[in-house]
């Protein structure tokens, strides 16, 4: 084997019953290299790196660490070899502090638990993302939660970081720190490995790429000589668009209202709303940015109705005061929702997508006198399928069995296709690769054109400006005003995101209107 | 008829002591005593709702000549299926409802009880006494009463207290109430539940006791002085008997220490000899018919008199028994 | 080396074969056991399993035992699928069968046709009044209804023997704790003559089709089901935890009620002590057993109702000891269980010292 | 002697609290790592049965014990293999395993119903049993009791400290994160769940070897299902198991004291106060909705396996 490869993974194959999710891929990497793994959802990224960690076992395939087979029977014996693994989906317990979850995941690489605490306080100023090893993680923020995860890897003797989808949850702010960091990973010789869907961070940050198609190595590429364009053309294929006309709107009438929303926090660690103002019209689409974990969450709560307010009249549609209704009223009213959480609050995953169809277009005529139409249900769960290219055996499927970007596609069909007069979404596109992400553009962009509200909340600004008419942000519960998207430069996003409001229009509770498309 | 088929129901598991144990001996003695002309067979644990009408009919249905139901619980279902087989003979155990071919029998163990109450008297020396009760049910209340005025016939001031564990079988309850009675200083527990957890509380604290239902000396040497048992072996044989002579009638049998239905165990040595004398002569004249147990003044708990001097209190009333007698503590109802 | 493997889909034919597979491996096993006790296993097996039901009474009396676990269970499924652990069809049954048996009391003489339905509904009314006690402290007071029905259990007994000792006890009845014989006009009717088959079955019946269609045809069943699997989707979609959660309760608290109304009004025929040997809790495995299907639920309350009966006749005609009837529930439980993991899983059986070459296959998500 | 009683009350709620303590706190660990095994009374059967007719055969009552916890631990297995190879519903296989557990006691019992062995002795601790009032009921009990205290102080610093003692609360919150770290999640549970399996058999040994020392189809009359009603109770804390276990075995010996004294309540609602109290106390401790959630294994009864 050639020595000047840190890893080499060869012809590995690995199958789940009902798909082959890596076939005979090969993938290698160099000492000191960032190589970025990319790929469509499904493409068996994830799939590649848990066999790299030892969380799954392949079905064929020999890998050399530093130019020695690896024998790898579970993760701490990748950690023994140095590698260290942030997951896609956090793998933190919330109920245990910092340091325990540390300790937990390093093993007897942690040493002794009275020591960790000053090493992990240490090891993660030293790379700029400084940690109190004795918080619980539940209350930390999601950007501190993925420092833990990083610092747990640079607690390792690291030689090999495989960061899957590390940038989808984190604010620019925290993208950069994180990208400080693995430059200077890099220059100590260590090699990462860097799954993203988000193509301007791989051209900025990697070396080299790979890239996964259906399971297969479709083909290499240095990203520096592509743009995203042709990057996401090797990830889709030919057939797949990978971009839309974005196309600003006015507004009609106010739809939704708000005004003078404050809210007490319910749980432990809710951050209250502070007296909110603002309206989204008919016909245009609001954005709200803002580091996870600001009252977004929140927002959409009181805003769903999941959390009522008894006793104030600050939200309405129209001109009905919607605060003290319950969630099934406010969809009567013409509200449709898209949560962050695609299993478990948008869809229930061990329901079928028909079953799923029905969860929240009940009132699509698919209910007669308390009873169910069969027929109209998997005619609406088909013709969501078809029309909004939902990847899927059949209407049977179990909604736990589809890709992210699949049943996210699912979800946002199936609450267009109820006709909302608003629509409120929080983070549409989270994970969603390149070719779902346009998809669910258009047909966000589409329901707005019909007249619908559209308010969008989401910390992926690149969306939010792609998209949006008019645009705002939230911090700690806090709004700040809501102007046009192209007359607020990204600097003063992030100001506002920060929670400096102090620049524009101090102190103005009232609703600037907008000035028109396009400036 | 050449050969009997008897059945029995027994409301608990038989184990080695208690009411169900009595008659399930009864009915070995039967299969010795009787040998080829005669099959027994039983069923254990049966609930006294409406799977007992079931049991009892895969009984009837099953060929059985003659049906022992041997809980209270059972008198409705047994009439019921009796009516439905009326060539099979039913004795149903303590119940007051009866039919052609439907008898009921029960043991006047009050006056066992009685004669218990003479040994406490005797044996106690903080005249406090302690008794496990199951149900507030007239067969227990009476039992009650008989000790006591037994237990006061030797000691006018002595108490019995009484503590209801609302279960005829709960070893763990049933020693969690005798320790409690021993804290309040009872210096002998009686019972009337199936377990011999009571006893072994009492062993286990250095008093004595008296047990019920069957000789229960081997589950506390020391703190067996007696217990108040039923013997149905005789009763039994008869009406099995009379059944192979073809001359079983319907009867109502409430027989005492006379037939040898009631009995005492024996008599722990730690007994003084005049007490046991003592005890054999009252025993002796309650045979004879000479002594009712419930015999006049009787006062009840609040000290109004119930019964005058001389009288005694009769069947009817006995059957139903709804109040305390003097020198009996705690609440009923 | 045996591996599980899960399937794609659940496979239909397995949901059917798993049951016959767990009563197979139950026979064979009863087979080896019965054989090692000594007893001849043919023997005890038909006694176990088919003598109990050889003759119409001997099926009218399944049917009869089988009635009030029934009515529990279906019930209990619907709480279940709303993932509300209502341990409570016990307590429900016997204050239905207390509440029942205070209105039937007072019908002892009388002829009058309100006095049947006037008892059952008051057991319901029962019934339900202790579920909604579940209901209201789960709700309101936020208390866990596994803790809460378990205890309200062991209170109902309590009130059971209170009222049968105290007001309810036949002031005729030689202070017996027993109610007066309920009078003809209270006593649900026969069905056959010479069972004890009673109108009770009606009811049963009627509960599963509409517990059936309940959970499978109406939208307040799929909101149940919603609710059950995911609580926070179901608040997302509008859908009324509240008022869902103590419908569920009402209803199977309703149900246990009636259970316990008709069996005091009907094969006992007056209020005793001990008006059911644990149907509440049997209804409790019936359920979970029958997958939570009211279908299901029928054949495995008979089925359980069966060996219970079995066991009786067992004792009865071999001597065989009571205790058997729970080893083989047991036993079928468990070969159930293990059986059913063929309907989502696929059995593997793999060299470990061999490599399989990967199959390619079709690409569910390509198609 | 009024001291003396309440000294008496102490020492018979202490008695009467441990096996009700024992089982609640094996539960209570088998639920910490996210399986819910509602067993309990079945392996309490066993343990029971198991020790009384090893005790009565070898007179040893080390060994009496050790069979019970084993034969605790052997049907646990069952219910492991069931709901955690098999991925069967956990409700279900722990109902199972209480009918199979009741059954199969009854079956190998049915030969000791009624026989008599050697008690546990108490065991004092010298000098200090005479202490007023609180002597007896601390340092005057049997060897169980005080192996029941240094469980749970001993399973609240090993989940508190220990490492693996987070392990096992980390799988019980997520078993598949726990596996992407390398925990040994089904290790840990089969261990959990064979832990509680040895406590129950141990509880029901206590009963049948020292509680009430004779053996009897069903003699734990519901303690297993009381104990799963402990845990929740005690809201998944090991130091409040303790609380509750005694308050309960306090409660229900109070309605015997009571009527002992002669107090002037009905039986049959006085024997409502244990449950009754336990509500009460239940709704008490329930006020704080997020509290009550903060030490609740979330994965708790659901199903897992490798391949999700
Ligand atoms: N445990 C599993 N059982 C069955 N199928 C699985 C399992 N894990 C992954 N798959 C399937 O394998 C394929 C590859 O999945 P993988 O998670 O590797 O995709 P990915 O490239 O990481 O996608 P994404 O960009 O959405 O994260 C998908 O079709 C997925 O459905
Ligand atoms: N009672 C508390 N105990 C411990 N930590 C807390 C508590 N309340 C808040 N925190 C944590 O302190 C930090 C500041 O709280 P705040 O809610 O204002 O932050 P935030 O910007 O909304 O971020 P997030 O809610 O995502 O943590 C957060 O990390 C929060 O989780
Ligand atoms: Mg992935
Ligand atoms: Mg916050």
């Amino acid at each position: 084997m050639n020595n000047k490869y840190r890893l080499t993974m060869q012809e590995m194959t690995k199958q789940y019953p009902g798909c082959i999710a890596n076939n005979d891929v090969t993938l290698k990497i160099k000492h000191g290299e960032v190589h970025a793994l990319l790929g469509e959802n499904g493409a068996g990224k994830s799939t590649l790196m848990k066999m790299l960690y030892g969380v799954v076992k392949p079905d064929q395939g020999d890998m050399f660490f530093n130019g020695r087979i690896m024998n790898i029977k579970e993760p701490a014996d990748a950690r023994d070899l140095g590698i260290g693994m942030v997951f896609q989906h956090f793998s933190l317990f919330e109920t245990l502090t910092v340091a325990q979850n540390i300790e937990l995941a390093l093993g007897d690489l942690a040493g002794h638990s009275s020591t960790l605490a000053g090493r992990i306080t240490k090891t993660s100023t030293r790379y700029g993302m400084p940690l109190d090893p004795h918080r619980l993680v539940s209350t930390l923020s999601t950007g501190e939660r993925q420092r833990v995860e990083i610092v747990r890897c640079l607690l390792l003797d690291i030689q090999l970081l495989i960061l899957d989808e590390p940038t989808s949850v984190l604010t620019p702010q925290e993208v950069d720190a994180l990208f400080k960091t693995l430059k200077s990973l890099k220059k100590e010789g260590c090699s990462v490995l860097f799954i993203s869907h988000k193509l301007h961070e791989v051209i900025e940050l990697c070396d080299s790429a790979t890239i996964l198609r259906g399971g297969k190595v479709s083909g290499h590429c240095i990203p520096k000589n592509e743009t995203s364009e042709s990057i996401a053309r090797l990830m889709v294929g030919d057939n797949t668009p990978i971009s839309n006309q974005t196309r600003r709107a006015l507004g009609t009438a106010d739809f939704l209202t708000v005004n003078n929303l404050t809210t007490a926090a319910q749980a432990l660690f809710e951050t209250p709303l502070k007296n909110i103002n603002f309206a989204v019209q008919q016909g245009e689409i609001v954005g709200i940015a803002g580091v996870a974990g600001n009252g977004q969450e929140e927002l959409l709560k009181v805003l769903s109705g999941e959390q009522i307010q008894a006793s104030s009249s600050a939200i309405k549609f129209k001109n009905t005061v919607v605060d003290a209704l319950c969630p099934l009223k406010r969809r009567r009213l013409g509200l449709a929702c898209v949560p962050e959480d695609r299993l478990g609050r948008g869809a229930v995953p061990t329901m079928d997508l028909a079953q799923n169809a029905l969860l929240t277009s009940f009132d699509s005529g698919l209910v007669k006198n308390g009873f169910l139409v069969k027929q109209k249900i998997t005619e609406l769960a088909n013709k969501i399928i078809t029309k909004y290219k939902v990847k899927t055996p059949s209407f049977r499927t179990h909604a736990a069995s589809l890709s992210g970007g699949n049943l996210q596609k699912f979800i946002i069909g199936r609450e267009v296709e109820q006709s909302p007069k608003l629509l409120v979404m929080s983070h549409p596109t989270w994970g969603v690769d390149i070719g779902a992400q346009v998809a669910i553009h258009e047909a966000i962009l589409k329901l707005r054109d019909e007249g619908c509200a559209v308010l969008v909340i989401s910390e992926d600004l690149d969306e939010l400006y792609k998209i949006c008419d008019r645009i705002g942000a939230i911090c700690d519960g806090k709004l700040s005003p809501i102007l046009n998207t192209d007359t607020v430069p990204l600097v003063q996003l992030g100001q506002w995101m920060a929670g400096d409001f102090s620049d524009v229009f101090n102190n103005q509770p009232k609703v600037h209107t907008p000035q028109g498309a396009l400036a | 008829k050449d050969s009997v088929k008897v059945g029995f129901v027994y409301v608990s598991p038989i184990g080695e002591a208690g009411w169900t144990y009595t008659h399930d001996s009864s009915r070995h003695y039967l299969e010795e005593k009787f040998g080829d002309k005669i099959e027994t067979t039983f069923v254990e644990s049966v609930p006294e709702g409406a799977d007992a009408e079931r049991v009892i009919t895969q009984l009837a249905k099953s060929g059985h000549d003659l049906i022992f139901t041997t809980s209270f619980g059972y008198m409705n279902p047994t009439l019921k299926v009796a009516k439905r087989f009326p060539n099979v003979k039913f004795e149903h155990a303590t119940g007051y409802k009866r039919a052609k071919n439907v008898s009921t029998y029960f043991d006047r163990i009050y006056e066992g009880r009685y004669l218990t109450g003479v040994i406490a008297g005797h044996m106690s020396k903080t005249d406090s006494i302690g008794y496990i009760a199951a149900f507030p049910i007239p067969e227990v209340i009476r039992g009650i009463n008989a000790f006591t005025l037994g237990l006061r016939s030797v000691k006018p001031n002595a108490k019995v207290k009484v503590v209801w564990v609302n279960s005829w079988f709960d070893p763990g309850k049933e020693r969690e109430a005798a320790d409690s009675l021993i804290d309040q200083g009872v210096d002998i527990i009686t019972q009337h539940t199936d377990s011999p957890a009571p006893l072994q509380a009492a062993q286990a604290a250095g008093i004595y006791a008296i047990g019920y239902h069957s000789d229960m000396s081997g589950y506390g040497k020391k703190a067996h002085l007696t217990a108040a048992v039923h013997h149905w072996d005789e009763f039994y044989a008869d009406r099995v008997q009379q059944v192979l002579d073809d001359k079983w009638q319907s009867q109502d049998i409430w027989k005492g220490i006379g037939s040898g239905m009631t009995r005492l165990a024996p008599l722990s040595k730690d007994i003084p000899s005049d007490v046991v004398s003592e005890v054999n002569a009252i025993s002796e004249k309650i045979g004879k018919g000479e002594f009712h147990p419930f015999t006049g003044p009787i006062k009840n708990q609040q000290g109004e008199l119930v019964t005058k001097a001389g009288q005694t209190i009769d069947d009817k009333t006995l059957l139903g028994m709804d109040f305390y007698v003097e020198g009996v503590e705690g609440q009923l109802k | 080396m045996i591996k599980l493997e899960p399937r794609v889909e659940r496979s239909p034919a397995w949901s059917y074969l798993s049951p016959v597979l767990a009563i197979l491996l139950t026979l064979i096993t009863g087979y080896v056991v019965f054989a090692l006790l000594g007893h001849d296993p043919l023997n005890a097996l038909y006694t176990l399993l088919i003598a109990p039901v050889a003759d119409w009474y001997g099926v009218t009396e399944l049917l009869v035992m089988t009635i009030p676990i029934l009515l529990c269970a279906y019930g209990l499924a619907l709480c279940y699928r709303a993932s509300v652990w209502n341990i409570g069809a016990e307590g429900q049954l016997l204050i239905g069968g207390v509440c029942a048996s205070a209105v039937a009391v007072n019908f002892v003489g009388s002829t009058s046709a309100f006095a049947m339905p006037l008892t059952l509904f008051a057991g319901i009314a029962g019934g339900m009044l202790w579920a909604g006690l579940a209901a209201f402290m789960k709700l309101r007071l936020n208390t866990n209804e596994i803790l809460v029905t378990i205890m309200l259990n062991y209170i109902a007994v309590n009130v059971l023997l209170w009222a049968v000792h105290g007001p309810l006890k036949d002031p005729h009845g030689y202070n017996f704790p027993e109610s007066a014989l309920f009078g003809d006009s209270t006593l649900l009717p026969i069905l056959f003559d010479g069972t004890r088959l009673h109108l009770g079955l009606a009811f049963a019946l009627l509960a599963l089709c509409a517990t059936w269609v309940f959970i499978s045809k109406t939208f307040i069943g799929f909101q149940i089901q919603v609710l059950g699997l995911d609580a926070s989707a179901a608040k997302m979609a509008g859908y009324k935890r509240a008022l869902l959660i103590a419908g569920v309760l009402v209803i199977s608290g309703g149900l246990a009620g009636l259970a316990g109304a008709g069996e005091v009004a009907g094969p006992i025929g007056q209020l005793v002590p001990q008006i059911s040997p644990g149907y509440g809790y049997a209804a409790i495995i019936v359920a979970f057993l029958g997958r939570l299907h009211p279908v299901g639920i029928t054949f495995a309350g008979l089925l359980m109702g069966l060996i219970y009966m079995g066991g009786e006749l067992a004792q009865i005609n071999m001597g065989l000891p009571n205790a058997i009837t729970g080893i083989f529930q047991g036993l079928m439980l468990f070969y159930l269980l293990s059986c059913d993991v063929l309907i989502t899983y696929r059995l593997r059986f793999s060299l470990p010292f061999k490599q399989q070459k990967a199959q390619p296959i079709h690409i569910a998500q390509e198609s | 002697m009024e001291l003396d009683v309440i000294t008496n009350i102490l020492y018979a709620t202490i008695r009467t609290g441990t096996p009700l303590l024992l089982v609640a706190l094996g539960e209570m660990v088998c639920e910490k790592s996210g399986t819910l095994n509602l067993g309990q009374e079945g392996m309490m059967l066993l343990g029971a049965v198991a020790g009384f007719i090893t005790m009565y055969q070898c007179d040893n009552l080390f060994i009496g014990f050790t069979v019970a916890a084993l034969v605790g631990v052997m049907a646990s297995l069952i219910f492991a293999f069931v709901a955690l190879n098999l991925n069967a519903s956990q409700v279900a296989a722990g109902l199972a395993l209480t009918i199979f557990g009741t059954g199969l006691s009854a079956f190998l019992g049915a030969d000791y119903e009624g026989k008599t062995i050697n008690a546990l002795p108490t065991l004092a601790i010298a000098g200090f049993e005479h202490i007023p009032v609180l002597g007896k009921a601390l340092f005057s009990q049997d060897a169980i009791v005080y192996l029941s205290w240094g469980l749970v102080l001993g399973a609240y610093l090993f989940f508190k400290y220990h490492r693996a003692g987070l392990a096992v609360r980390a799988i019980g919150e997520n078993p598949s994160v726990g596996n992407n770290l390398g925990l040994p999640v089904m290790r840990t549970r089969y261990l959990a769940v064979m832990f509680g399996g040895a406590l129950a058999g141990i509880a029901g040994a206590y009963l049948s070897l020292a509680y009430t020392p004779l053996w009897t189809q069903n003699m734990t009359a519901g303690r297993g299902w009381i104990a799963l009603a402990l845990v929740v109770f005690a809201s998944w804390r090991i130091e409040r198991v303790m609380l509750g276990a005694y308050l309960f075995g306090f409660a229900s010996i109070m309605h015997l004291v009571a009527q002992a004294f002669g107090w002037a309540v009905e039986s049959n609602l006085l024997a409502m106060l244990p449950y009754g109290a336990t509500l009460i106390v239940l709704i008490m401790l329930s006020k704080n909705k997020q509290k009550l959630k903060m030490y609740e294994p979330m994965w708790l009864g659901k199903p897992w396996h490798k391949g999700h």
